[in-house]
């Protein structure tokens, strides 16, 4: 078997691409550099480095300069998703004027929308309101932007976190496990189990598990979206309608949620399975083989304790990262999944107002999604830096 | 009395790629208590994976596949994972080689200890942390407290190795291992660890076993030595005995080619060689004026250095890591931007050349470099050829058959066989990667040579080969070196001036015997203290009496 | 290592021996090569070999189960559904091959300035792929399609502009890691303009890690075509193409004609297994350390 | 047991259909939640399944109504009992606010008006709160069948107008989410993509309150989901199935299926006279020639409509519209036509069709693309995404080669005749032009249909249209529903769901 090191880890994130140098920059590179170089610090300031003071106040710029660096993403994001939506065939006058409509109804609807007026205008009416906090509204669902995809998120967020936890659970064992038997044939029995999930098309599976598990075996609900029809939704406090059930004491309608979960979330996991199982092998594959990890053999840690409280515990932070990637992605990808399950999320929306050109919808899905993915890096960075301490050291 | 350690007849098998190959054979050595036992041999020559072998913590693919290991009377190789479990640790302590890769990188430093002393029962989860302070406390880390919550990237690397010894040591074992335990730390540090490490083992009474290339540090430190070549111990005995009277051939070559006080040159090598002539300087050749550096995040590597090295003459730049070497020598080799500062290379000032544009400059040719590391200097999908015909077609108006004419020429000259010409890096030892670096270094016939320490990464016999080399081309070719080191011993067989270096200034600059024999400077003092001495050889002096060798 | 071994094969003959080291080495690369040439045999003699007109309908045969005469039924116009899957394999392996040709290319090359320069050009390249990452990727490669057009080569370069990032950060990475490295020094000493050490000495070194991210990209830009087919701006019909068959058979599924979907949905697979697979195997075969 | 689950495809996207940008599918909301000034009856089929009876309008809101001796007044007397949801009357100033709005709105909805004379707030007058007084410019056959289409529903004005704003004068925020009718049933929760519930009006006055207390209509985007739901019985209707469901759905145990063929609708292959080759007559009878009309139906349809090929005689007998082209396949003739059209060596034309209908288009449109080969013409395949079809096919009419359809609510030939055939018209997207039609139509529209100038235009305009085939008929689609333990399924014109005849079994 031929996989291990920094090498592995660059190409294991799988779909997700690699060690993430634009998204973590992690310690500032010098520093790093430095520290890489090693150079020691000064006695008297690695104290005031372990302070906790010190360490808090550098994460805080740390977060700010990350908030800052997204700024330009945001911003190329804002603008290329107004070109893009306008580049769009048709015109959604003419769409939107219904049947029958003639030429003098097409030209009022087009005033009403506004794009009787030229591109830099329509830009610049866009961005005010964006500042103004609104996204404008969907034509072809006719709500607000901003409200549906409030009413919708908690949806696709729900099943991508659902999806995510499952892979997770089955990914990373897996991945642990391949690495601890590196070369026989439970490693290669891994890679192949977790490259199959990825190799179909979500769509595939979610319409083949649909077809076994509810057509032909009557074992999963009806695949009608986030709750049976015999259940109302929960009170909503998160959104997510697991949680609030919980929060509600409804365990009734907990236990109708998760039933409409699991089909979707199975087959999404399946297809993040890849890269988190790929990542955790390799990075278990390099803690194993690192100085640290054999001074704990020589010092009569028991094997468990070695390769979960020092070998794990390590690999996980290269796992971190690869599944906030995942995540960024699989909110993306989960589009193909929310049509096959009728799951009221944000995917299936942003596809329904692509294809009629629904320039705000279209713009309000991408602005979240590029919100959140940003946020998300964010999060990331903040656990990485929670768990790995060689962060902390600021600028 | 029996042995506290026996090994005998140890054979450790890797399963690898070209089948199952046997890295140590027929090993057999003791250790009493209380004795210390040094392990030198060549990289490669099995030190590690016997002591790895003594701790079963060989790696994947390896196993025991002969032999005897007892220790206390416990024979190790039956002992089930349990019971070796409660040995590691608590038995036999373990030390290794780039302390700050031995440690966990995410958990503090005194809970790595609390864990040790934990699984030994040492301690509670209540007074794991205090005792882990005292195990700090107990290797003279200062402020053990606050050290305890550090992490360990927050330490230097010598803080590094002393935590490594105090988890080592926490569980008070009797026996400790340790694998090179100072390479890569200064000497400075070098010689701090090794004396905190002489000192607690002596304290406890416990015995050790040092494993090391270095001769000097062996001989210094060590009751008795046992040299290792391709996993086999060749000799065993007592330290004096093995300096005064190597009784291998093999210990023998080992012996001579460690660089020592009084030695010269050729004497490093197993077959004398008359002694290269060195050159009579000539004119200034670069010159050197208030050079300084201060990176982009505000590090001022170099202060303002001058200095002159003539035609034919060799400059020797020593002092520490991170005193600004590598720093002064990329610059003077126009890798670098300095800040302010002139570098004139036969009058003209090449210092004005931005180092993006001097590859293209016609005086590029003039000044090269023999790296450090020649492995990394190496592209790796080059073959040796093709590295050393690079700067000719950079460089030279050659047409192709002149070109592989000049590489084969080089190669001879250089001593690197024709037939390892077409070999990947990956493919050639050491000291043949040396070679190439060498031969590429010089096939645009410099008048500059820079060598950033470029034996650091070999062994003695192959660094006594190379060293002996390089005086050779110089001597042949009359180029000026400017030799970067920081092994002092080494600087003072190829350089006829030494430089100081520290926080990027120089402290002192003089003739390298003179600097060597009286330092000026408390801080060159120090340095040539700190280096440790290896006995001059039978031959040469009486054997002298090694004082600070451990009872 | 053997110090003397003489005449060491050269060229062709010694990459051809390490490539055969590497399969042998490891049983899944080499089932990942097997499967490969299998697939560009299928590319390759496909329209020779299928034993229909893959376009030809014939109502009075259509939606018929596997059987004798067509191993993998007919579709709802009466095509040879084999045939079909067969004649499929060149298109989707030049839309994966050419899609991410194009995104090596371009990704490599901003990524490998980016991380060889530093500077303004690594702000400006980087903030240009943390756009395209922040969008959300898939349904960027529907808006690309649907505003260019469903045409192959939109498909193409919708896919190659989504695979970008990776490929960016992948080369930033490798080369950054390598800016300084010995033999890059030794290459600018040796009269190397920054463009040819870059180009010449770095890049080279940054490829192993690449071949991975290569592999895994190949799968998935036949999935993402397969998905593009799905929500309707695929390739164009009657063109056989995996993803669109698979996704028009998705429909027939529940009516019982599973062979619609479950055919192409296996080649699909299959190929995507295979270029995922390939993977490790490549980089093993371009990285010269591994040649012993 | 009194609820019906019923699953669509599609999204409801307001609840108001006079609102810009509304959908069909939230049509249905008109249809189900309000009522009209008249209704069209219901008839059984001679297959026993319901339909809705162009022949016979019955009271909605109104409860009675008379003709001017012109035909130019036409006055409604409400009924005095007729109540609001919310409980309020229903007045004759409710009646004219929801009449002005749909000729004032713009769009859709005032376009359809206008189709039945009614263009302008002047015509409308609500002379006492029960009488509604509606003066046309001149008498129409299609003024009170379209009082009874779905757009001139009758809002409760005075809650309408609590609602509306000095920019929104005619509530259209406020209808868009909210119902304020007087149908049989309101809108109690519409969450949009996701499911809408109707709950009965148990106050309902406009005719017999429902049997069923609540439908719940849920949106499944996959076709292959929805028929899984209703196969498996989780859902009690399926409405607009794909044909090949409804065909192999057909005969299994506790499914009904129902299929009924949209009146007045044809899908076509349409020849683009802007494209030069199909300027030439010849040509377009020789594409018409060629078409696999059996096939298609097969394959395309799965047999479910009514085919439109193989017609006798090129002189129409009746005016029965649609009625079968007089083609069929026969590639022999249509090569020997190209010849003569001086095309014997075939051109290519780009074949469009739309994305968003690609079930039957695709199919048909390759079984045609083949055959059409053999004629020599190369017919490449483009597919046009369901947002630029609209304005690609019928604003622009630039698709040279392309599949269509059109349905007219109103069950007249020169209804259909005046969108499909007149230059300029919407629904003529072949660019055709025919002096003679373009004279008979606007005459005949408003001709009594048993006036024999009538009959005689109709059949003129019929063999005008087969003669020159700018469009040539496929096939006459049908509507399927399936459905279980439930009857009183009803085919209506506008497609969609009307929920009010629907009881539980
Ligand atoms: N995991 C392994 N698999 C295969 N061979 C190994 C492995 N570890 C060590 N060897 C081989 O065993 C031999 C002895 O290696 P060892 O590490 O003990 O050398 P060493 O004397 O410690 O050298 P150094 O001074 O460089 O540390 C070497 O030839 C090495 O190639
Ligand atoms: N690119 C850089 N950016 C910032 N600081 C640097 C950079 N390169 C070197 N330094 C710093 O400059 C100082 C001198 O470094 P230099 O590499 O010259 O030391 P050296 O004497 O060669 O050490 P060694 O013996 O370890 O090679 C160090 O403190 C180092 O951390
Ligand atoms: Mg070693
Ligand atoms: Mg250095
Ligand atoms: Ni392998």
């Amino acid at each position: 078997m031929a996989e291990s090191g920094g090498h592995g880890v660059g190409g294991a994130a799988g779909v997700m691409g690699g060690s993430a140098p634009y998204a973590r920059r992690g310690p500032s590179p010098t520093a790093l550099g430095r520290w890489l170089k090693g150079e020691r610090l000064g006695e008297d300031a690695a104290i005031a480095l372990a302070a906790g003071r010190a360490a808090a106040r550098a994460r805080a710029r740390m977060i700010g300069r990350r908030v800052l660096l997204s700024l330009p993403a945001l911003v190329g994001v804002v603008i290329v998703s107004f070109v893009l939506t306008r580049a769009l065939p048709g015109d959604p006058a003419a769409y939107f004027a219904g049947p029958a409509a003639d030429a003098q109804s097409i030209a009022e609807i087009r005033a009403q929308l506004g794009l009787d007026r030229s591109l830099p205008e329509q830009f610049l009416v866009y961005v005010g309101d964006l500042l103004g906090g609104d996204l404008g509204q969907s034509i072809s669902t006719g709500q607000p932007v901003l409200e549906e995809l409030a009413r919708r998120l908690p949806a696709s967020l729900e099943l991508t976190l659902s999806a995510l936890i499952l892979s997770t659970l089955v990914a990373v064992p897996l991945g642990v496990a391949a690495a601890a038997r590196q070369g026989t044939w439970v490693d290669h029995a891994c890679r192949a189990v977790v490259t199959a999930g990825v190799s179909l098309p979500t769509f595939f599976t979610g319409i083949a598990l649909v077809y076994v598990f509810y057509y032909v075996l009557g074992w999963a609900p009806a695949p009608l979206g986030r709750l049976d029809l015999l259940y109302f939704p929960p009170e909503p406090v998160t959104g997510f309608y697991t949680v609030d059930a919980v929060l509600a004491g409804e365990l009734e309608t907990l236990r109708g949620a998760l039933a409409q979960l699991a089909l979707p979330a199975v087959t999404l996991a399946l297809f993040t399975m890849a890269p988190l199982a790929r990542m955790a092998r390799a990075a278990m594959l390099e803690a194993l083989g690192s100085d640290y990890v054999r001074t704990a053999r020589a010092a009569g840690l028991s094997p468990t304790r070695v390769l979960y409280g020092v070998a794990f515990s390590n690999a996980m932070l290269p796992v971190v990262t690869t599944l906030g990637m995942v995540f960024s992605f699989t909110l993306g990808a989960n589009v193909l999944v929310e049509k096959v399950f009728a799951w009221p999320g944000v995917g299936s929306y942003a596809v329904e107002a692509l294809v009629v050109s629904d320039y705000a919808a279209v713009q309000g899905f991408v602005l979240a999604m590029a919100v959140l993915f940003v946020a998300l890096n964010l999060l990331i960075d903040v656990i990485y830096t929670l768990i790995d301490p060689r962060t902390r050291q600021g600028a | 009395m029996t042995a506290l350690l026996d090994v005998s007849d140890l054979r450790v098998e890797f399963a690898t790629r070209h089948g199952v190959v046997s890295a140590v054979q027929d090993v057999s050595f003791t250790l009493e208590k209380g004795e210390t036992l040094g392990v030198v041999g060549e990289s490669g020559s099995g030190k590690s994976v016997t002591s790895y072998a003594v701790m079963r913590i060989l790696d994947r693919g390896g196993r025991i596949a002969e032999g005897r290991v007892s220790y206390a009377g416990v024979d190790l190789r039956a002992a089930s994972e349990r019971e070796m479990g409660a040995i590691r640790g608590r038995e036999i302590g373990m030390i290794f080689q780039n302390p700050r890769a031995a440690l966990n990188p995410i958990r503090k430093v005194g809970r790595q200890i609390g864990d040790v002393l934990i699984r030994h029962a040492r301690a509670t989860r209540q007074t794991a942390h205090d005792r882990a302070v005292e195990a700090l406390r107990a290797v003279e880390i200062r402020n053990p407290e606050a050290r305890a919550h550090a992490y360990p990237f927050e330490l230097s690397g010598g803080m590094c190795q002393r935590v490594v010894i105090a988890l080592a040591l926490a569980c008070d074992p009797r026996l400790l291992i340790a694998d090179e335990p100072t390479t890569g730390l200064d000497v400075t540090t070098q010689k701090a660890v090794m004396d905190l490490i002489a000192g607690l083992t002596r304290a406890r009474g416990m015995s050790a076993i040092l494993i090391t290339h270095d001769l000097g540090l062996a001989a210094a430190y060590c009751d008795r030595i046992a040299v290792m070549k391709d996993g086999q111990v060749v000799e065993t005995a007592p330290s004096a005995q093995v300096f005064a009277r190597p009784a291998h051939a093999y210990t023998a070559k080992l012996m001579r080619a460690t660089a020592r006080p009084g030695a010269r040159l050729r004497d490093l090598l197993e077959t004398p060689k008359p002694e290269a002539p060195r050159p009579a300087p000539g004119a200034a050749l670069l010159v050197v004026e208030s050079l300084a550096k201060t990176f982009a995040d505000g590090v001022r590597a170099v202060k303002g250095v001058s200095f002159t090295i003539r035609e034919g003459e060799s400059l020797g730049l020593v002092g520490e890591s991170g005193c600004g070497k590598s720093t002064t020598s990329s610059m003077v080799m126009r890798l670098l931007d300095p800040s302010s500062g002139r570098i004139l290379l036969g009058g003209e000032d090449i210092g004005t050349v931005p180092a993006a544009h001097f590859p293209r400059d016609r005086r590029r040719g003039a000044i090269q470099m023999v790296f450090q590391d020649a492995t990394d200097s190496l592209n790796p999908r080059f073959t040796a050829r093709r590295a050393i015909a690079d700067p000719l077609m950079r460089l030279t108006a050659l047409g192709g058959r002149e070109r592989a004419a000049k590489v084969e020429a080089l190669a001879e000259q250089v001593g690197l066989p024709l037939h390892l010409l077409d070999r990947f890096p990956h493919q050639l030892s050491g000291g043949q990667k040396a070679r190439v670096g060498i031969a590429r270094a010089l096939a645009t016939s410099p008048k500059l040579l820079i060598l950033d320490e470029p034996t650091a990464a070999l062994d003695v016999s192959i660094q006594a080969v190379v060293l002996n080399l390089l005086a050779d081309l110089r001597a042949e070719l009359g180029m000026s070196y400017l030799f970067v080191s920081h092994d002092l011993h080494v600087v003072r067989l190829l350089c006829d001036r030494v430089m100081v270096m520290r926080g990027g200034e120089i402290v002192e600059e003089g003739d390298a015997e003179t600097v060597m024999e009286r330092p000026a400077h408390p801080y060159t003092r120090s340095l040539l203290d700190a280096a440790p001495v290896p006995p001059a050889l039978a031959a040469e002096t009486p054997l002298m009496e090694t004082a600070r060798c451990a009872p | 290592m053997t110090a003397a071994t003489p005449a060491r094969p050269t060229g062709l003959r010694a990459f051809l021996a390490h490539g055969a080291y590497v399969l042998r080495d490891n049983p899944v690369t080499l089932i990942a090569f097997a499967l490969f040439l299998f697939i560009v045999f299928c590319a390759v003699f496909g329209p020779l070999l299928a034993p229909y007109d893959p376009l030809e309908s014939n109502a009075a045969r259509a939606l018929q189960p596997p059987s004798a005469d067509h191993w993998f039924g007919t579709d709802s116009l009466g095509r040879d559904v084999f045939s079909r899957v067969l004649v499929a394999t060149r298109l989707d392996l030049a839309i994966s091959v050419a899609a991410v040709a194009l995104s090596f290319c371009a990704g490599s090359a901003i990524g490998a300035a980016a991380g060889y320069w530093g500077g303004w050009v690594d702000a400006v390249t980087g903030r240009v792929v943390d756009t395209i990452m922040a969008f959300p990727l898939f349904v960027l490669a529907m808006g690309i399609v649907a505003a260019l057009g469903n045409t192959v080569e939109n498909i193409v370069y919708a896919t190659a502009i989504i695979n970008l990032p990776f490929y960016a950060r992948v080369a930033r990475a490798e080369v950054a890691i390598r800016r300084e490295a010995g033999f890059a020094q030794a290459a600018r000493l040796a009269g190397n303009s920054d463009l040819r050490v870059l180009a010449l000495h770095i890049f080279p070194n940054a490829l192993p890690p690449m071949m991975v991210q290569l592999s895994l990209n190949m799968g998935w830009a036949i999935l993402n075509a397969a998905g593009l087919s799905f929500i309707g701006l695929g390739v164009r019909p009657p063109t056989p193409e995996w993803g669109i068959m698979v996704a028009e058979g998705a429909n027939f599924i529940v009516s019982g004609e599973w062979w619609l979907a479950i055919f192409p949905g296996l080649a699909l697979m299959l190929a995507v297994f295979t270029f995922n697979l390939l993977g490790d195997g490549l980089r093993d075969l371009v990285d010269p350390r591994r040649r012993t | 047991a009194d609820t019906v689950v019923m699953v669509m495809g599609q999204t409801i996207n307001s609840l108001d259909l006079h609102r810009t940008g509304t959908n069909r599918p939230s049509y249905q909301i008109a249809v189900n939640a309000y009522d009209r000034l008249v209704e069209f009856g219901v008839k059984t089929l001679p297959d026993g399944s319901l339909s809705y009876d162009y022949a016979t309008l019955v009271p909605g809101v109104a409860e009675s109504w008379s003709f001017s001796d012109d035909g130019l007044v036409i006055t409604f007397r409400l009924r005095p009992e007729g109540k609001f949801q919310d409980g309020s009357p229903i007045t004759a100033q409710d009646v004219k606010w929801s009449y002005d709005r749909a000729v004032t709105v713009g769009g859709f909805p005032s376009t359809q008006m206008r189709a039945g004379g009614l263009e302008s707030p002047e015509q409308f007058e609500a002379v006492d709160d029960l009488t509604f007084r509606v003066t046309l410019k001149r008498p129409s056959k299609l003024s009170l069948p379209d009082m009874a289409v779905p757009v001139p529903f009758i809002l409760n004005s005075r809650l309408a107008l609590a609602n509306a704003t000095a920019d929104d004068p005619w509530a259209l925020e406020y209808v868009h989410k909210n119902t304020v009718g007087s149908g049989p049933f309101r809108v109690t929760r519409w969450e949009p993509g996701q499911s809408l519930v109707y709950e009965r009006n148990d106050g309902y006055t406009s005719g017999p309150v429902p049997q069923i207390a609540r439908v719940i209509v849920r949106e499944v985007p996959s076709p292959a989901t929805r028929r899984a739901l209703i196969e498996r019985g989780d859902v009690q209707m399926s409405f607009d199935i794909p044909n090949k469901d409804a065909k192999e759905l057909e005969g299994t145990d506790g499914l009904t299926v129902n299929t009924t063929p949209v009146e007045n609708a044809i899908y076509i292959l349409g020849t683009n006279l802007n494209f030069e080759p199909f300027k030439n007559k010849l040509v377009r009878q020789a594409v018409a020639w060629s078409v696999p009309y059996d096939d298609v139906f097969q394959t395309a349809a799965y047999g479910r409509g009514v085919p439109m090929h193989g017609g006798k005689s090129f002189t129409p007998e009746t005016i029965e519209w649609p009625q079968p082209f007089p083609y069929s396949t026969d590639l022999d003739r249509a090569k020997a036509l190209l010849e003569e059209a001086g095309y014997g060596a075939g051109f290519e034309v780009p074949f469009y069709i739309d994305l968003s209908q690609s079930d039957w288009m695709e199919p048909a449109a390759l079984l045609i693309q083949e055959n059409l080969a053999k004629i020599g013409i190369s017919a490449p395949l483009e597919k046009v995404p369901g947002a630029n079809w609209r304005t690609a096919s019928l604003v622009e009419k630039r698709l040279p080669l392309h599949l269509e359809t059109f349905g007219g609510w109103l069950n007249y030939p020169c209804y259909y005749f005046y969108w499909a055939y007149l230059e300029g018209n919407l629904f003529n997207s072949a660019n055709y032009r025919n002096e003679e039609i373009e004279a008979m139509v606007p005459k005949a529209l408003h001709l009594p249909v048993d006036d024999p100038e009538y009959i005689a235009m109709c059949k003129r305009m019929i063999e005008i249209a087969w003669d020159e085939v700018p469009r040539i008929a496929l096939w006459q689609p049908a509507v399927n529903a399936a459905y279980r333990d439930m009857t009183g399924y009803e085919y209506w014109f506008h497609r969609q769901p009307t929920i009010r005849g629907w009881k539980r079994a």
